[in-house]
C-alpha cells in the first residue's frame, strides 16, 4: 500500500489513513483526499476505456468537468456507474471498478474497435445496417447496444433514501472560490440570508489548488478563516457538498446537497442527498473557469492531464502525476504549473510553449513556438513527440504531460433559459452574454476575471450590487491583497496532423469527426453536435466544445464568434434520479386516504382496493370462501336479501351556502334545484361546457340556504375546482360559499328490504323513519345513538330499499360496529366496492366507467334533464349537429347469452356481417356477473342502442379472442320501476 | 455504386469500407444548401420533421418536382430533434387508429425507402394498467387497434413480470396488474429522421433551405400566392404550413385563430448505461415513460408543465414529478444520473388530436395540433399532407382531421378531457 | 415558477392548477342568436401568443382562489397577478 | 342503545405522541373546528361579530388572530378555519351574516414542537418556515397533501393540520422528516 506518487504537504490529513479498492486491488489514501487524488498518489493512470473506440484513458482533470475517470462506486444494490472519480470523497473501504472493458482493464478486447476507426467515424450507423432490414434489431442493434453504455445500473431497487427541501435566502453564492467567498462574506456582514454552496466537500475552490497568497496567507488559510467567520452568523448558510444543478423560474434553484455520499452507507433513516427547491431573491454565479486541453494526435493517452489539475494534484493532494511531467500550453498557465511542479521536486523534463514569443522559464527546458504533433505508450504516456519552431523534430520522454489550452468560464448556468454565451477574443473564450436568468450575476472567473485579485474584488463588488437591487445596503468589505497576474494567451485548438486528435473523450470525438461533419453539410453548430454527439456525454462537453467550434469554423472560414455555440442545459452535472424523486416512492408515491371503517374491515379480512387516492374494501371474504366471486355474490344476494352495509365516505361532499346557492346550483347543474324543497334529495347530472357529462351526485336542500352536494369518488377534486371557478370567475355576483366536507363525515349505505329495521335501532327514537314520514328521496339532520349529530338520506345506489347515513368522522369506527351489532338479527353483510359494482349494474346506474368524457346526456339517454328553460353550463355546445345526430351512441344493457360472458372494453357487432373497424357499432363500459339474473350482465354504449331493445348481437374481444352473444335490453335489470326504493 | 445503395452516393456498408479505405473524401454534403429560386409549385414552411417528410412524399409519391421547404432555423431543430422518439399506434378512436397504424407501416420500411439508417427499433411499448378499470379501458383500445389491422397484446401481472421483472410489482403505491403491449411499437433515432428525409427530399430535386424565416403570407383577393421570407417573396402555387409548436403564431400571419394553445414537453436523458431497459415503459399511475437508447442513455419523460409556453424549458416541479413515478414503477434507476433536461413547444390541440386541412384561404394548408403524437406520426402525417397537396382531397386516414371538427362537435378525444389542451 | 400572490405574496406555481386563456371569464350569452357561434369561439379558439398572455390559475394548494395570471409566455415574466373575483369586465 | 366512542384521525382512542430526537410530534385528540365564511353583502354585521368574539377581530392573510382558546386563521378570501369553537357556537354569534361548517372531522392534527422545527418543516413544505412568528399560519401543500401550517412559538411550536382521511400518510411524512435530521 505505498503511495509511490506522494509527495510532502497539501491538505490532507495524513493522521487518517483510509484503504480503498479499484478493480480488487487494495491501495492507500487519506483523509482529504478524493478516489482520483488517492489514485495518482498511488501511481494509477489507466482508470477507464472510451466509449466507442476503448481507448485507454487516464484521469484529466480535478472537478466535475472529468470526461474520462468514470468508475463504477460501490457494490450490490448501491452500484453507481459512471462516478467521477474526482468528485468522489475518500472514505475508509471505498470500492471502485472500472467499467467498458471486457474481460479486463489493461486487456480490453473490444479495443479492436480502434483498429476499425476508419471505418467507424462520425454518423457511420446512419449509413449501413439496413438491409436485411429484419437484422436491424435481431443482430446490427444488440451488438451495438452492448458496446454503447459506459457502466451498469445493478438492477437492483435503489436501498436508500433522498430527502427534498426547500429554503430562502436573500442572496444565492454558487461556488465558494476567491470570488464566492468574498461574496458571501460582504453579504453575511451586511445580515443577508445569505446560502453559499460549492460542490466540492472543502470550500476555497482554486485557491486550495494554487500556490497563491491572500491577505498575506495562503489561499487555504485565508478560506479557512472566511468560512469560519460565515460559520458563525446565523443569517448564513454554508453548504458544501453542494452543486447548483439549475436555475429553473423566478429565482429557483436546483441544489444537489450529497449527505451521505462520502460516508460507507447513509445512518438508518437519513438520506443520501438532499434536493434543495433554493427560493434566492438574487443569486451570484461564482462557478469559476474550466481548463482546455488542445488537440493533437493521440492526446487521449492516461497521464495527459489539464495542467491547472496537475497544479491541484500537487498542491491540494500532494500526489504527483508521474516522475517526469512535460508541458504544454498556449498562454503562461503552463509556467505556473511548471513552477508549482518544480517547487515541489517533481522533474519538469520541457515547457512547449506554441507561442513564439514564450516568457523565459528558469525551472525547465523550453521550446517556445513548438507544438507536440505525437504521444506514445500503450497503457500509459511514455513520450511526446515535439515539431520545433524550427521545424526540427524531438521526442521527450514524460509520464505525464500538463496540457492548457487556456480557460473556458463555467457560464453553464447562465444557459439554463436559454441565453447565449459571446465570444470575447482577449481571453478566447465564451463569457455570459444574451439571456443570463433574471436575478442571476456573473462574477469572477466565471465572468473571464482570471486573476485572484480580480476575482476577489469583483465577487465584493458583485454582492454589494446584487444586495443593493432588493434594498439591502452591504458596506464594501475591505479587500485582501493578492496576484493580480494578467493573462495572456494566443489561441492553439489542435496541432494539424493525419492521426486521431481528441476534442470530446467521453465520447470518442475527434478532429478527423468535424471534419467529416462539416463535408457532409452537418455544418451548424447543433448538426455538428448531434451528428458526431460532441458534447453530448455526461460532461456536456466543458473541456471538448469550444475546440469543435474552433475546428469547424477553421473549415469554415469563419469566426467563432459567427460560428456561434450550442449552450448547456441542467443539470449542471449529472444527477441521480432518485434525488428528484424524494421521499415520493413506493408506497408514499402518494398520500393514502383511509376510510372511516377502514381498521374495522381489516380486521374482517376486508380485501382492499385502491380507488383513487383511497383505500376501500372491495370485498369481505369468509371462512370457505376460494373466489372471490363467492364472497361478492354472497354480499350481492345477501343485501337484496336482507340487509347489506357499505362504507360511501369516499363520495365528494361539497357543502354549499348562501341566498343564491340554489340558482347557482341551476346553472352548474343541466338539471333544476332552485326548485328543490328542504329536506329533499335530488339526482343531478353536471356538464362540462363542451357538452360532455362532467360528474353526476345527489345533492340535498338541508335549508333554505344550505345544499349538500356529493359527487363520485374520482371527480371529488375537480368537481370542487369547477365550482369554485364558477362562483369566482363566472358569478362573482353570488351569494355562494363553498366548503369541502368530504373527510367530515363517515357515510355508510344501509341497504335492503330491512335496512328500515336495522336503522330504527340507531337513530334516536324522536325521528320517524315510516315510509309516509322519510320517503325515498327525503333526507335529515338527525341524531343517532342517544345525541351523536348525524344526517340520513334515503337514496339507494342498490336499488333497493336504503339510506345512507352519515355521522361525524370521529364517529365512523364506532357507527359501523354499532350497524354491525344493531343488523345481526338481519344477519347484515358488510359489502365492498365489487358488490357495490354488481349492484349499481343490475340497477343501471352509471360510474366512471360510462362517464369517460365523450359522453353526453343524451348518450345517456337523459336528455330530457338537460333544461332549455335556463342557463346551465354545457347546455349550448350539447346541441351540435354531431353531438345530436340519429345514429349517436345510447346506453344499453347487455345479457349474455348461453352462459357466455360480457366483457368490458368489448366491441359490439351486428349479430352478423364483418368484424372490423367499418362495422364497429358500439362498445361495453361495465360488465359483471349478476346473481340476481343468474347471468353476465353489462352496460354498454350502442348505435341507435335505445330502439334495438330485445335484438341479439355480439360482444367481441378479438383482443384476447373472447366473443360473447348478447341481448340488448334497458339498463335496468332490476325494479325498473323503481318500486323497492318506495316501499 | 451497389444495389443496396440505390442510386450514385447511396449508403451501405459496401461504401463505408470503400471510403473507409481511401480516407472518407467521398462522403457528400447530405443535402445542398440551395439559393431560393422566386417561384415554387409547393411550397412547404417548416424544416421540421412533417415539413421535410411532406416534401419527400411530394417527390417520391406525387412525382412533383418544384418543391422548396423553408426553415428558420438549421433542418430538424423542432420536436422532432427534441422528443423522446417513441413510435406506436396504440390509439383507441377510430379517427387515430388507421393514421397512426398507416405511420408505424411506414416506418416498418422507412429506412430502406430513403436509405438512410434511422435506427427504427421495434422493441414493443408497454403500457402498464394498475387497476380493473384501467385494464377495461385496455381491453378497449386494445381491441380498437385490432380492429384496424394493428398488433395488441393484453398481459396480466405474471406475463409481464415474466418478461419486465424489474418494475415494482410489490411494493408500489398503485399495484401493477398488468400492460397492454404493441411489440410493433419502439423507438426511431429522432434526428436521422429529418436528416434521412432531408437527403431523400434533397436527391429528388427539393430544395431545402435553411435560415428562411417566412414572415408573412401574400394574400391576394382569398388566394394565397406566396410567402415573405427573410430571404425575400417566394412564389407559390400552393403552401403549406407544417411548424408544429409555433402553428399560432405563423397562422396568425394569415389572419387565422386556430384551436391550439402552445405548451412545453419535458423530457430528460441519464448517461450512458449497458442495457437494462428492453423497450419503451409508460407508468399508467403516473407520469413516467422510459425506453433506453442504442448509445445507452435512459431516455425518458412524463407530463407537459401544464402552463402555456413557447421558451423551450421547463421546471422542476415537472421534472420531479416524472422522478417519482419512476422510482415508483422502477426503483432500480435511482442511482442512474440524469445527464439533461430539455423541453419541446407541443401544439396541443382542443381535443388532443391533430388538423390536417385546407384553411379558409385557398392555397394555403395546415398541417398541426399534434401534442404529443408528433414524432410517431411523422411519416403519415407527410404522406397524407403531401396527399392533400398534391390532390386537394384528404388521404383516407387523415379525413377526420378537419379543422371545423369542433364547430360540428365530432372532436376525437382519446382521453375525454374536452376542451383543456393542457389535459390532453 | 412563482406566483406574486395577490394576498398572500409570492407562492411556488406548484401550488396552483392552471386552466388556461383568461378569455374563459367571459362566458357568452346563452339567449342570444349567434349563441351557438359564441360559445364555440369561447370554448375552443384561442390567441395563444408568443408574449404577453392573460391565464387563468387556481390556488388549489393553497387559499382556493382563481387568479388572473398576466405572464410572458416567451420568458415566463410574471407581469401581473389579479383576483377573478375583483375582475373589472374588459 | 349503542353507544359510540370517538377515535383519533390516526385510528386509536388514545391520541399519537413521540419524540423523535429534537422534535415531539403530538396527535391533537379531538380538533375543535368550524369553517367561517363571509356572506356575500353582509361585511359590516360579520365583521362586527367577529370583533365580539375575536380578541384582535378577523386575521389579515397568512395570520391568525384571536387567543389561546379561540383561533381565528385566515383559509381565503372572506373565508377562516376558527379554532375551539364549534358550528353551532359559531353560527349563534353570526347568524345570518356567514356561512358556518363544522370542521373538526375534516382534519387531522399533529403539534410538532423543539429547536428543530424549522430543520423539520424545511424538508416538507415551500413554506418560509424560519420566517414565520408566533400567529403566522399559511396553506401549504406537504407531500401532496393539502395542508394548513399554523406558528405557535417562534422557531419552536407549530402545528400541522392535514386532510383527516390522509392521517396515517401526514404522519409517516412528518416523523420521516423528523428522522431525516
Amino acid at each position: 500500500m505505498t503511495q509511490t506518487n506522494r509527495l510532502d504537504g497539501g491538505l490532507i490529513d495524513r493522521s487518517t489513513p483510509l484503504s480503498f479498492t479499484f478493480d480488487g486491488r487494495t491501495y492507500g489514501g487519506f483523509a482529504g483526499d478524493t478516489l482520483a487524488s488517492a489514485l495518482v498518489a498511488n501511481g494509477v493512470r489507466l482508470v477507464g476505456r472510451s466509449f466507442k473506440y476503448h481507448r485507454p484513458r487516464g484521469i484529466i482533470s480535478a472537478g466535475s468537468e472529468e470526461p474520462n475517470g468514470l468508475v463504477e462506486l460501490r457494490a450490490g444494490a448501491r452500484r453507481e456507474p459512471n462516478s467521477r472519480a474526482t468528485m468522489t470523497e475518500l472514505h475508509d473501504g471505498l470500492v471502485a471498478t472500472s467499467q467498458n472493458r471486457f474481460p479486463s482493464l489493461r486487456f480490453d478486447l473490444m479495443a479492436v474497435n480502434d483498429r476499425f476507426s476508419a471505418f467507424l467515424g462520425a454518423g457511420f450507423y446512419y449509413k449501413t445496417f439496413m438491409w436485411p432490414r429484419a437484422f436491424w434489431e435481431r443482430v446490427y442493434e444488440p451488438i451495438i447496444r452492448r458496446a454503447a453504455g459506459l457502466g451498469s445500473l445493478s438492477g437492483a431497487p435503489d436501498p436508500d433514501v433522498y430527502d427534498r427541501g426547500f429554503r430562502h435566502c436573500d442572496l444565492l453564492v454558487i461556488g465558494a472560490g476567491p470570488a464566492g467567498l468574498m461574496a458571501a462574506l460582504t453579504a453575511g456582514r451586511a445580515g443577508a440570508e445569505v446560502i453559499l454552496a460549492d460542490e466540492d466537500f472543502r470550500p476555497g475552490g482554486r485557491l486550495l489548488q494554487e500556490r497563491i497568497a491572500v491577505g498575506g496567507d495562503s489561499g487555504a488559510v485565508w478560506a479557512d478563516a472566511v468560512i469560519a467567520e460565515l460559520a458563525s452568523m446565523p443569517n448564513v448558510r454554508v453548504m458544501p457538498r453542494s452543486t447548483v444543478i439549475g436555475v429553473f423560474d423566478h429565482g429557483i434553484y436546483g441544489v444537489l446537497e450529497r449527505t451521505g455520499d462520502h460516508l460507507q452507507t447513509p445512518a438508518e433513516g437519513k438520506p443520501r442527498q438532499v434536493m434543495w427547491r433554493v427560493y434566492a431573491r438574487r443569486a451570484l454565479l461564482c462557478a469559476g473557469a474550466t481548463e482546455r486541453l488542445i488537440g493533437f494526435a493521440d492526446n487521449d493517452r492516461p497521464g495527459i492531464m489539464q495542467a491547472g489539475a496537475v497544479r491541484g494534484y500537487v498542491n491540494r493532494f500532494a500526489a504527483a502525476p508521474a516522475e517526469q511531467v512535460a508541458i504544454f500550453t498556449n498562454n503562461d498557465d503552463g509556467h505556473r504549473t511548471a513552477g508549482d511542479l518544480a517547487a515541489a521536486g517533481v522533474d519538469v523534463t520541457a515547457i512547449i510553449d506554441s507561442r513564439p514569443d514564450a516568457p523565459a522559464s528558469d525551472v525547465a527546458e523550453l521550446f517556445a513556438g513548438a507544438v507536440v504533433t505525437g504521444t506514445s505508450g500503450r497503457l500509459g504516456l511514455g513520450g511526446v513527440s515535439l515539431r520545433l519552431a524550427d521545424g526540427g523534430h524531438k521526442h521527450i520522454h514524460c509520464g505525464a504531460l500538463a496540457v492548457s489550452g487556456g480557460w473556458n468560464p463555467n457560464v453553464h448556468l447562465t444557459c439554463h433559459h436559454r441565453g447565449r454565451p459571446v465570444w470575447q477574443d482577449d481571453i478566447a473564450a465564451f463569457i455570459p452574454g444574451e439571456g443570463v436568468p433574471p436575478g442571476l450575476a456573473v462574477a469572477g472567473a466565471a465572468r473571464g476575471i482570471f486573476s485572484t485579485a480580480g476575482a476577489l474584488a469583483d465577487g465584493a463588488a458583485q454582492a454589494v450590487a446584487q444586495l443593493d437591487e432588493i434594498g439591502i445596503r452591504a458596506p464594501a468589505s475591505k479587500l485582501p491583497d493578492s496576484e493580480d497576474a494578467g493573462f495572456a494567451i494566443s489561441p492553439l485548438w489542435h496541432v494539424p496532423g493525419k492521426k486521431r486528435a481528441w476534442l470530446d473523450q467521453q465520447n470518442d470525438v475527434t478532429v478527423k469527426d468535424v471534419k467529416l461533419a462539416h463535408q457532409e453539410n452537418f455544418r451548424a453548430v447543433e448538426h455538428l453536435k448531434r451528428y458526431t454527439t460532441l458534447g453530448m456525454a455526461g460532461d456536456q462537453g466543458r473541456t471538448s466544445n469550444v475546440l469543435g467550434l474552433a475546428v469547424m469554423a477553421e473549415l469554415t472560414g469563419r469566426s467563432i464568434a459567427e460560428t456561434g455555440t450550442t449552450i448547456y442545459r441542467p443539470p449542471y452535472s449529472p444527477t441521480p434520479i432518485a434525488a428528484f424523486a424524494g421521499r415520493s416512492v413506493g408506497r408514499e408515491f402518494r398520500p393514502t386516504r383511509l376510510t372511516p371503517s377502514h381498521h374495522w374491515a381489516a380486521e374482517q379480512g376486508a380485501v382492499f382496493v385502491e380507488a383513487g387516492s383511497w383505500l376501500r374494501a372491495q370485498w369481505f371474504p369468509r371462512e370457505g370462501e376460494t373466489t372471490w366471486r363467492e364472497s361478492v355474490d354472497r354480499e350481492v344476494l345477501a343485501t337484496r336479501a336482507s340487509v347489506g352495509v357499505c362504507d360511501v365516505s369516499t363520495l365528494g361532499k361539497i357543502d354549499i351556502q348562501g341566498g343564491d346557492a340554489g340558482a347557482f346550483l341551476d346553472l352548474v347543474y343541466s338539471n333544476t334545484f332552485s326548485t328543490l324543497p328542504v329536506g329533499k334529495t335530488r339526482y343531478g347530472l353536471m356538464l362540462r361546457e363542451d357538452g360532455m357529462v362532467m360528474d353526476d351526485g345527489t345533492t340535498a336542500r338541508l335549508g333554505e340556504t344550505h345544499y349538500l352536494m356529493t359527487t363520485t369518488t374520482a371527480n371529488a377534486v375537480g368537481v370542487y375546482r369547477h365550482l369554485e371557478f364558477v362562483r369566482q370567475c363566472l358569478r362573482p355576483d353570488m351569494d355562494v360559499q363553498l366548503i369541502s366536507a368530504t373527510d367530515s363525515w363517515a357515510q355508510f349505505a344501509v341497504a335492503g328490504p330491512n335496512a328500515r329495521l336495522v336503522l330504527q335501532q340507531i337513530v334516536d327514537p324522536q325521528h320517524d323513519l315510516a315510509n309516509d314520514a322519510f320517503p325515498f328521496m327525503a333526507c335529515a339532520d338527525i341524531s343517532v345513538c342517544g345525541g351523536v349529530p348525524a344526517r340520513l338520506f334515503r337514496i339507494s345506489f342498490s336499488g333497493e330499499l336504503a339510506y345512507e347515513i352519515a355521522v361525524p368522522s370521529r364517529y365512523g369506527d364506532a357507527m359501523i360496529r354499532a350497524l354491525m351489532e344493531a343488523g345481526e338479527p338481519f344477519d347484515i353483510t358488510p359489502y365492498g366496492t365489487e358488490a357495490l359494482g354488481v349492484m349499481r349494474i343490475e340497477k343501471g346506474h352509471v360510474t366512471g366507467n360510462e362517464l369517460n368524457g365523450t359522453i353526453t346526456a343524451r348518450n345517456l339517454g337523459m336528455a330530457r334533464m338537460v333544461s332549455s328553460k335556463k342557463d346551465s353550463i354545457g347546455a349550448v355546445l350539447a346541441g351540435r349537429e354531431a353531438l345530436v345526430a340519429e345514429d349517436g351512441l345510447c346506453l344499453v344493457g347487455l345479457r349474455a347469452l348461453d352462459g357466455g360472458q360480457v366483457m368490458a372494453g368489448s366491441h359490439l357487432f351486428d349479430a352478423a356481417g364483418p368484424v372490423d373497424a367499418a362495422h364497429d357499432r358500439g362498445y361495453v363500459t361495465s360488465a359483471a356477473y349478476s346473481p340476481h339474473i343468474g347471468a353476465s350482465i353489462g352496460l354498454g354504449f350502442l348505435v341507435r342502442g335505445a330502439e334495438r331493445h330485445g335484438e341479439v348481437i355480439r360482444a367481441m374481444n378479438p383482443l384476447e379472442g373472447r366473443s360473447a352473444q348478447v341481448e340488448i335490453c334497458s339498463p335496468h335489470f332490476i325494479d325498473p320501476e323503481g318500486e323497492r326504493l318506495r316501499d | 455504386m451497389n444495389s443496396k445503395g440505390g442510386r450514385p452516393g447511396g449508403y451501405s456498408g459496401l461504401r463505408i469500407l470503400r471510403e473507409g479505405l481511401t480516407g472518407n473524401r467521398g462522403w457528400r454534403p447530405a443535402w445542398r444548401d440551395p439559393a431560393p429560386q422566386p417561384a415554387y409549385d409547393f411550397v412547404i414552411v417548416g424544416g421540421g420533421g412533417h415539413g421535410l417528410a411532406t416534401a419527400y412524399y411530394l417527390a417520391s409519391q406525387f412525382g412533383e418536382a418544384s418543391v422548396a421547404v423553408l426553415e428558420k432555423g438549421w433542418i430538424g431543430g423542432g420536436n422532432v430533434g427534441r422528443n423522446t422518439t417513441i413510435i406506436r399506434s396504440n390509439y383507441l378512436l377510430g379517427g387515430n387508429t388507421p393514421f397512426y397504424e398507416m405511420s408505424l407501416k411506414l416506418w416498418e420500411g422507412l429506412e430502406q425507402d430513403f436509405n438512410y439508417n434511422a435506427m427504427v427499433s421495434q422493441r414493443g411499448v408497454y403500457n402498464i394498467y394498475h387497476s380493473d378499470g384501467q385494464r377495461d379501458a385496455y381491453r378497449r383500445r386494445g381491441n380498437a387497434m385490432v380492429l384496424n389491422g394493428a398488433d395488441a397484446e393484453l398481459l396480466d401481472a405474471e406475463q409481464l413480470r415474466a418478461e419486465i421483472p424489474f418494475l415494482n410489482y410489490d411494493n408500489g403505491r398503485f399495484p401493477v396488474q398488468g400492460a397492454l403491449v404493441q411489440r410493433r411499437g419502439g423507438t426511431v433515432r429522432h434526428d436521422a429522421v429529418a436528416w434521412g428525409y432531408a437527403r431523400g427530399a434533397d436527391r429528388r430535386g427539393v430544395d431545402i433551405i435553411q435560415n428562411c424565416e417566412v414572415t408573412g403570407f401574400r394574400i391576394q383577393n382569398g388566394r394565397c400566392t406566396g410567402v415573405e421570407t427573410s430571404r425575400g417573396f417566394i412564389a407559390a402555387r400552393k403552401v403549406g404550413c407544417a411548424v408544429a409548436g409555433s402553428s399560432s403564431r405563423v397562422m396568425q400571419a394569415a389572419g387565422l385563430r386556430l384551436p391550439i394553445e402552445s405548451h412545453v414537453l419535458q423530457a430528460f436523458v441519464s448517461e450512458g448505461l449497458k442495457p437494462i431497459i428492453p423497450g419503451v415503459i409508460t407508468y399508467g399511475a403516473g407520469h413516467f415513460y422510459i425506453s433506453q437508447s442504442d448509445k445507452g442513455g435512459l431516455v425518458f419523460g412524463g407530463d407537459i408543465d401544464m402552463y402555456n409556453s413557447y421558451a423551450q424549458r421547463g421546471n422542476l416541479p415537472v421534472v420531479e414529478d416524472v422522478c417519482e413515478g419512476g422510482m415508483t414503477l422502477m426503483p432500480m434507476i435511482g442511482r442512474a444520473r440524469m445527464v439533461r433536461m430539455w423541453g419541446g413547444i407541443m401544439d396541443m390541440s382542443m381535443d388532443g388530436s391533430p388538423i390536417i386541412d385546407r384553411t379558409l384561404i385557398d392555397g394555403l394548408y395546415f398541417n398541426g395540433g399534434w401534442c404529443y403524437g408528433g414524432f410517431k406520426a411523422t411519416p403519415a402525417s407527410g404522406w397524407c399532407f403531401a396527399h392533400l397537396l398534391a390532390t386537394d382531397t384528404p388521404h383516407e386516414v387523415a379525413t377526420a382531421y378537419r379543422m371545423d371538427r369542433f364547430r360540428r362537435g365530432a372532436m376525437i378525444d382519446e382521453k375525454g378531457s374536452g376542451a383543456q389542451p393542457n389535459l390532453h | 415558477m412563482i406566483i406574486d400572490h395577490p394576498l398572500l405574496g409570492p407562492r411556488d406555481a406548484q401550488e396552483f392548477v392552471i386552466l388556461g386563456d383568461a378569455g374563459l371569464i367571459d362566458r357568452p350569452d346563452w339567449k342570444a342568436d349567434d349563441a351557438a357561434e359564441a360559445f364555440y369561439e369561447y370554448q375552443y379558439l384561442r390567441d395563444n401568443p408568443a408574449g404577453t398572455h392573460r391565464e387563468l390559475w387556481y390556488h388549489e394548494m393553497g387559499d382556493r382562489s382563481w387568479l388572473i395570471v398576466t405572464r410572458d409566455t416567451v420568458t415566463h415574466a410574471v407581469l401581473k397577478v389579479e383576483l377573478a373575483s375583483q375582475r373589472r369586465r374588459t | 342503545m349503542i353507544s359510540l366512542e370517538t377515535t383519533t384521525a390516526l385510528g386509536n382512542k388514545a391520541p399519537y405522541d413521540e419524540t423523535i430526537g429534537g422534535l415531539r410530534i403530538t396527535e391533537i385528540a379531538a380538533p375543535v373546528l368550524a369553517s367561517l365564511a363571509m356572506r356575500r353583502g353582509k361585511a359590516a354585521g360579520f365583521k362586527r361579530a367577529a370583533a365580539n368574539i375575536f380578541a384582535g377581530g378577523l386575521p389579515a392573510p397568512g395570520t391568525s388572530s384571536g387567543d389561546a382558546d379561540r383561533r381565528v386563521i385566515w383559509m381565503g378570501p372572506d373565508q377562516y378555519l376558527v379554532e375551539g369553537m364549534t358550528g353551532t357556537e359559531l353560527g349563534a354569534a353570526f347568524g345570518a351574516h356567514a356561512a358556518v361548517t363544522d370542521q373538526g372531522d375534516a382534519w387531522a392534527g399533529f403539534e410538532i414542537s423543539g429547536a428543530d422545527c424549522v430543520a423539520m418543516l424545511e424538508r416538507l413544505s415551500s413554506a418560509d418556515s424560519r420566517r414565520m412568528t408566533a400567529g403566522s399560519a399559511t396553506r401549504t401543500p406537504m407531500h401532496h397533501m393539502h395542508c394548513v401550517l399554523v406558528c405557535r412559538k417562534t422557531g419552536e411550536a407549530f402545528t400541522v393540520y392535514g386532510p383527516r382521511s390522509a392521517a396515517q400518510s401526514l404522519h409517516h411524512a412528518l416523523t420521516a422528516a423528523a428522522a431525516s435530521l
